[in-house]
């Protein structure tokens, strides 16, 4: 059988895509563009319709609207196996009624190849298992399982590869080393990485580019640390590690810097780092870049006063503080138990300070918990 | 357009097949069912008349049998599941590695001749077998009481030949429990009996109604089991059918037909609106 | 063994395969003998090869009812039949019951279709039946020149009267049949068949007009104008018997099994079966014709509308064959029922001269005259006595 | 672990006490034991009566002979009804399998109109008392001017063995993990491919089920065959005629050689596939 677009290379580039089930909408108005080579992460909660995205990049679903070009190549409708893309699925899809060695070598046998042999031991050499290549899947651990169902993806050479939250079913230890391992593959092996997870960590270790999706749209788009020091959205901010959400108002300018009021006191704001169109704002500030100080120390930079210590966890690394504030908010706090001072204890009062150019600004009209509830370990999307 | 067509394609051999020799044959019988004898004709001829009332009379003469078809094949499947529920549990969970040699050994009797072994049940059972004879002489049932020639034996036959419609899918649905589930039921202060009763029956539902529903159908039209372990006062309806088709008398053998079939129809829709499932076997 | 001249028309082969023969009661201590049928097919009879054969033809007979080899697995006397006429017979046991058979083929024969049979053998009423509905072909008298031995008791029934389209296969006895051991004093009455002591191993015959017919006779009904009240009262005694427990089973054949077994211990049955379980078991079943009378009616060969010319041809010839009195001594003297043949009798003090005194198979005219037919039934009378009959039985 | 313990604990509870609970730990063993003898007794008792020297009734006792078993073919036409059941069955079996497969992956499979349809015509037939099935078929092959015999009981048989195939594979399309077909179009697979590669070789054991249950009704099948067999003898009819009469033993010996070579059938069959799965 021929493979008609299978020499189509270049960027993934999706257009306008949307994607409807009755009402529901699971995939809005999406447009995105994955460069050639990349390891690309989509992140999001269950629901959020990064699978349903993915399934429309393989060719499992049609999209209602848009289109998807690989380079110059349209492959919107084309068939999952006209496609020179291939998954590596949730639960591995292994199929059980064939040995390891002819799993992998599915795809090439498929595409009419004679010789499979060498292309499948070396695939089988890349992920470490050659020993296995006459078992059945169900003689595989889990990691085992993954591997192999990488091997059977990458040994055909596709110009994209699909990763549908390859690492859900693995324990903690195992998914670290998987990680690495992935991460290491991809660099070898020099293809497009698409990879759908929950798990923002997963996301951040591997990928080059993360886009965060939330209910069908991406809400932002970027590097792991751009993410992270300065995401644009609430969600994004709670979602993508943890984040402090004050509201208040821009009430002035200082050079670069915007003056906020928070609840009466009064802190600067990097103008790039302020995303917020109009005075109403959510100012952010993650945990780690908080300190704390007994209420009498002199601190500068940014300072909110008045602050209580309401709980004390110590986490080995670092300390956590739960800080009441005079205006009913608790604040978290992550301090480096690096520098001899004595851990603070409950009721102790206490000022929060911080370097302005930590702070960022949203737009003030968002919820404020928008992204912390989303339970990640319910996965399933289907 | 290609999705949709396909389903149809699939169905179109084996309803085209159904529909020749299963709907139409079914339809023609309905035809019959509402016909007269031509007056003055001769004993096979029959003319459609549109006679409803055959159902009625049909129905008034036979409902002592219909009654005994329901009660009998009610009575046999109760049985079948009081023996095959406890055998099934067994081979799911308690029979280790011998848990297919003893599966085939369930099945294994069924490919000896089903009325070899119901004849075989009247020879154990009858007058000189191997129960009465000793249970007389130890005086535990008196000289007039017989134990084939029976309502009992024919339940316990119908029961006995049906089983493997039983026991299979409550082994499939029993099967299929976790047994970390039964665990965290006694974990979760549940003795034996309560774990049976709130998770291991509910989770075996779909086989106890798969079971349920294949056992019963075959016994509630069964004649042969009452033919050979009955008596005359044993008749179910479908010796009444069997035997009037013969002498031949279609139009009342037809409306009973259709009145056995509706009325198992009828049993087995509100038995799975109460199981509260809706897969069809 | 007698080895006796044989008919006419006998050829060499068939008088070796008929010299070969048993008599009835090696037969009997042979055992192995089975609920049998032929293997006639493997024989090359099977209709196909007609390089020796000039045609062939299907019967539809009651199972044990023609004289049969266990050594050979063959039927002699239908063996000397193909051999002397050189038609192949296709010999089918599966007849079971009248209304079984005509149920099975009654559709077919209302749509003029081959029913797979060249002659049957329905009981006289079914024969009725048949005659009456056209389903028979008339005889070609003329290829039966022996039709003239039948019993002049037989010649002319009433839905017969110039046998023109039946001949009598076999006539049999209606009466009671029981075991000596458990029944020492035996069955001769009603009252004797339903003892406190029989209570629940009673079974009686399916067959309604046997049945029916002993419970009339003993009630002193004549059989030949029996009424419908008469009918129904009777229907009614043995309804009652039924719903008290009284009765094992309503059965066709199956009651000797019974008997066998010892689920039944005294029966309504009939003489050629009583008389083979009587020899078979050295004395523990006995028969005997009531008192107040017996049953008597035959089995009859009929050749259906379906069945082709040539075949039709055939069957008269087989229906010739049988009615040769040394055929239908050597046929007696396996089944043991009453022959219809003159001079067979005679035929069949050179085989066994203690069978020819049988009065199983040559009833004397005492015996005779105890023994009464059921007369003709309108199909309306057929249809409302034989449900009234079913009901009573528990259908 | 814990039961261990207690028990070398309470070593020295009362005997009675003990065997109550030995009872209580193995009653649902006994119980299948127990369950075991019911359903072996009228097998046993076929088989010995198999060895029965009996006459043409094998209904009492008379002496012990491996001559039936010697010449199993011995009882007129026994043998011939065992290979009219034969066929019939691989030909019910062939027929219903196929089409029975069809319909299970278009219910199974595909949403589409008329699918509770569907499954209704489905479970009609099996909701059908047999001998209404049988008697309704065979007024339509009179009708059709085509006489009973064995191919009305082939196609006879088919109408009843179709409804238990669909039940059968469908249940084993609904446990198929549709990733593995996404898998395979995935991998280069089309439409036929994924099917003939990974579909079909995943059903196959539900099929396979599904033939062995077709042939086992097929063969044992009493009620709806007679009324379609016309001059065809087939193995139950032969049984259910001759216990009129008497059923011979070699009727014994066919039915017990019959279950003996299904069971070494089953096993050898379940070894192998132990052994296929282990190398």
């Amino acid at each position: 059988m021929s493979v008609s677009a299978n020499s189509a290379r270049g960027d993934l580039k999706l257009t306008s895509v949307t994607k409807s089930y009755g009402d529901f909408t699971a995939v809005d108005d999406l447009s995105l563009t994955i460069p050639e080579g990349s390891f690309f992460a989509l992140l999001g909660p269950s629901g959020c319709g990064k699978t349903t995205t993915l399934r429309m990049v393989a060719g499992l679903e049609e999209p209602t609207v848009g289109s998807i070009h690989l380079g110059s190549t349209d492959i919107t409708f084309t068939k999952p196996y006209q496609r020179p893309i291939n998954t590596v699925f949730q639960n591995y899809a292994l199929f059980p009624h064939l040995t390891i060695f002819e799993n992998i070598a599915f795809g090439l046998r498929r595409r009419g190849i004679k010789d499979v042999d060498e292309s499948v031991n070396k695939v089988l050499n890349l992920v470490e298992l050659p020993h296995l290549a006459q078992r059945k899947p169900t003689q595989l651990s889990g990691g085992q399982q993954q591997r192999i169902a990488l091997a059977r993806a990458i040994v055909n050479r596709p110009a994209l590869l699909l990763l549908d939250e390859p690492l859900g079913a693995l324990d903690l230890k195992l998914r670290r080393q998987m990680q690495i391992e992935l991460k290491w593959i991809q660099k070898e092996v020099g293809l497009t990485f698409v990879h759908v997870t929950h798990d923002q960590e997963e996301a951040m270790t591997m990928a080059d580019t993360i886009a965060v999706m939330n209910e069908g749209k991406i809400e932002q788009m970027g590097s792991p640390a751009d993410l992270y020091d300065n995401p644009k959205t609430a969600f994004v901010a709670n979602f993508l590690g943890q984040s402090n959400l004050i509201k208040g108002s821009i009430t002035g300018n200082d050079g670069d810097s915007l003056i906020a009021d928070l609840f009466g006191q009064k802190v600067s704001v990097p103008r790039n780092r302020s995303h917020a169109d109009d005075a109403s704002i959510l100012a952010g500030i993650r945990p780690e870049k908080f300190r704390i100080s007994l209420a009498q120390t002199p601190v500068s930079g940014n300072v909110l006063s008045g602050g209580k210590i309401e709980d004390v966890s110590y986490i080995g690394v670092s300390t956590q503080y739960q800080v009441m504030m005079p205006w009913g908010q608790e604040l978290m706090v992550f301090e480096q138990n690096d520098d001899g001072v004595a851990p603070f204890q409950i009721g102790d009062p206490v000022n929060i300070s911080w370097e302005p150019v930590f702070t960022f600004a949203l737009h003030g009209d968002q919820d404020a918990e928008a992204g912390t509830e989303v339970v990640p370990e319910d996965l399933d999307e289907e | 357009m290609k999705k949709i067509s396909t389903p149809y394609l699939l169905l179109l051999p084996g309803f085209a097949f159904l529909l020749t020799f299963f709907v139409f044959p079914i339809l023609s019988l309905a035809q019959v069912s509402t016909a007269t004898p031509v007056s003055g004709g001769d004993i096979d001829d029959f003319e459609q008349t549109f006679r409803f009332r055959n159902y009625l009379e049909a129905f008034l003469d036979s409902r002592e049998h219909f009654g005994r078809s329901i009660v009998y094949a009610l009575l046999a499947t109760l049985i079948a599941l009081l023996i095959s529920y406890p055998l099934a549990y067994a081979l799911a969970f308690k029979s280790g590695k011998y848990k297919n040699l003893l599966l085939v050994l369930v099945v294994a009797p069924f490919f000896t001749s089903f009325l070899l072994r119901t004849v075989a049940w009247k020879q154990i059972l009858g007058e000189e077998g191997f129960v009465v004879p000793p249970l007389r002489s130890l005086g535990l049932i008196s000289e007039s009481t017989t134990l084939t020639s029976t309502a009992g034996a024919v339940i316990l036959g119908m029961a006995y030949n049906f089983l493997p419609f039983m026991t299979l899918p409550l082994y499939a649905s029993i099967d299929r429990i976790d047994p970390r589930t039964l665990e965290a039921s006694g974990d979760l202060y549940a003795n034996g009996f309560t774990t049976f009763r709130k998770v291991t029956l509910p989770l075996s539902m779909p086989g106890v109604v798969a079971g349920t529903l294949l056992t019963f159908i075959p016994a509630a039209g069964d004649y042969v089991n009452a033919e050979l372990l009955g008596g005359p006062n044993n008749s179910m309806i479908g010796n009444v059918i069997q035997t009037r088709f013969l002498i031949p008398d279609y139009p009342t053998t037809s409306a009973l037909s259709f009145m056995l079939m509706a009325a198992i129809l009828i049993i087995v829709t509100v038995y799975i609106r109460r199981a509260g499932t809706d897969e069809v076997v | 063994m007698a080895n006796s001249p044989k008919s006419q028309a006998l050829s060499q082969e068939a008088r070796a395969i008929l010299n070969s023969k048993f008599s009835r009661r090696a037969l009997v201590a042979g055992a192995g003998a089975l609920g049998g049928a032929a293997l006639l097919t493997s024989c090359g009879s099977g209709g196909d090869d007609a390089a020796s054969t000039s045609g062939s033809i299907r019967w539809g007979n009651w199972p044990l009812y023609l004289d049969y080899n266990d050594e050979t697995q063959l039927y002699p006397t239908l063996e000397a039949f193909t051999a002397a006429t050189g038609i192949a017979a296709e010999y089918y046991e599966d007849y079971n019951d009248n209304d079984e058979f005509f149920g099975k083929v009654q559709a077919q024969l209302k749509l003029k279709q081959d029913i797979g049979y060249d002659i049957v053998s329905p009981t006289d009423w079914m024969a009725a039946r048949w005659i009456r509905l056209g389903y028979t072909h008339k005889f070609d008298k003329a290829n039966i020149p022996n039709a003239g031995n039948i019993l002049d008791t037989l010649a002319s029934p009433s839905f017969d009267p110039t046998r023109d389209y039946s001949m009598t296969w076999q006539g049999i006895m209606g009466g009671f049949g029981w075991n000596t051991e458990k029944v020492p004093g035996g069955v001769r009455t009603l009252d004797d068949l339903f003892a406190p002591a029989n209570k629940g191993k009673i079974v009686v015959l399916s067959e309604m007009r046997d049945t029916i017919g002993i419970i009339l006779r003993s009630r002193g009904v004549d059989l030949q104008t029996v009424t419908e009240d008469q009918f129904m009262s009777a229907v009614e005694f043995l309804e009652q018997k039924v719903s008290d427990g009284w009765i094992r089973g309503v059965k066709g054949n199956e009651y000797a099994e019974d008997l066998k077994s010892g689920d039944a211990i005294a029966v309504i049955g009939w003489s050629g079966d009583m008389f083979i379980l009587k020899n078979d078991y050295d004395g523990k079943f006995d028969f005997a014709i009531p008192e107040s009378g017996g049953t008597i009616s035959g089995d009859n060969l009929v050749i259906p509308y379906t069945a082709t010319a040539e075949a039709k041809a055939s069957a008269e010839k087989l229906i010739n064959w049988y009615y040769d009195p040394a055929i239908a001594a050597e046929v007696a003297a396996y089944v043991n029922y009453v022959t219809p043949v003159k001079g067979a009798q005679a035929e069949m003090e050179k085989i066994d001269p203690a069978l020819a005194a049988s009065e199983f198979i040559f009833p004397t005219e005492k015996t005779m005259a105890n023994l009464s037919v059921f007369r003709s039934l309108t199909p309306t009378e057929e249809t409302s006595w034989s449900e009234a009959f079913l009901k009573a039985s528990g259908i | 672990m814990s039961s261990v313990k207690t028990e070398t604990i309470v070593s020295k509870r009362p005997l009675g006490t003990s065997i109550s609970r030995w009872f209580g730990k193995n009653l649902i063993r006994i119980y299948m034991f127990f369950a075991f003898v019911y359903l072996f007794i009228p097998v046993m008792y076929t088989f010995v009566f198999s060895f029965n020297d009996s006459g043409k009734s094998n209904i009492t006792w008379q002496g012990f002979t491996f001559e039936k078993w010697l010449n199993p073919c011995g009882a007129p036409r026994v043998c011939e009804a065992l290979g009219n059941s034969i066929k019939v069955g691989l030909l019910a079996t062939i027929f219903s399998t196929i089409l029975g497969t069809l319909i299970a992956f278009a219910i199974g499979r595909y949403a589409f109109r008329g699918r509770s349809a569907s499954n209704l015509l489905i479970f009609l037939p099996m909701a059908t008392p047999e001998i209404v099935l049988g008697a309704s078929i065979l007024s339509l092959f009179l009708v059709m001017q085509v006489n009973p015999g064995f191919w009305p009981i082939v196609i006879a048989h088919v109408v009843f063995c179709i409804s238990f195939v669909v039940v059968t594979v469908k249940a084993r399309i609904a446990s198929l993990d549709p990733r593995l077909e996404q898998a395979a179009m995935d991998l280069y697979a089309n439409e036929f491919e994924t099917f003939r590669r990974v579909t079909l070789p995943l059903v196959a054991p539900g099929i396979a089920a599904a033939a062995l249950l077709a042939f086992s009704l097929s063969f044992d099948d009493f009620i709806i065959t007679n009324f379609n067999s016309g001059t065809v003898t087939t193995f139950p009819e032969f049984v259910y005629g001759a216990a009129a009469r008497g059923i011979p033993a070699q009727a014994n010996v066919i039915a017990s050689a019959v279950f003996f070579v299904a069971l070494a059938l089953v096993v050898i069959g379940q070894v192998v596939s132990r052994k296929r799965k282990v190398s």
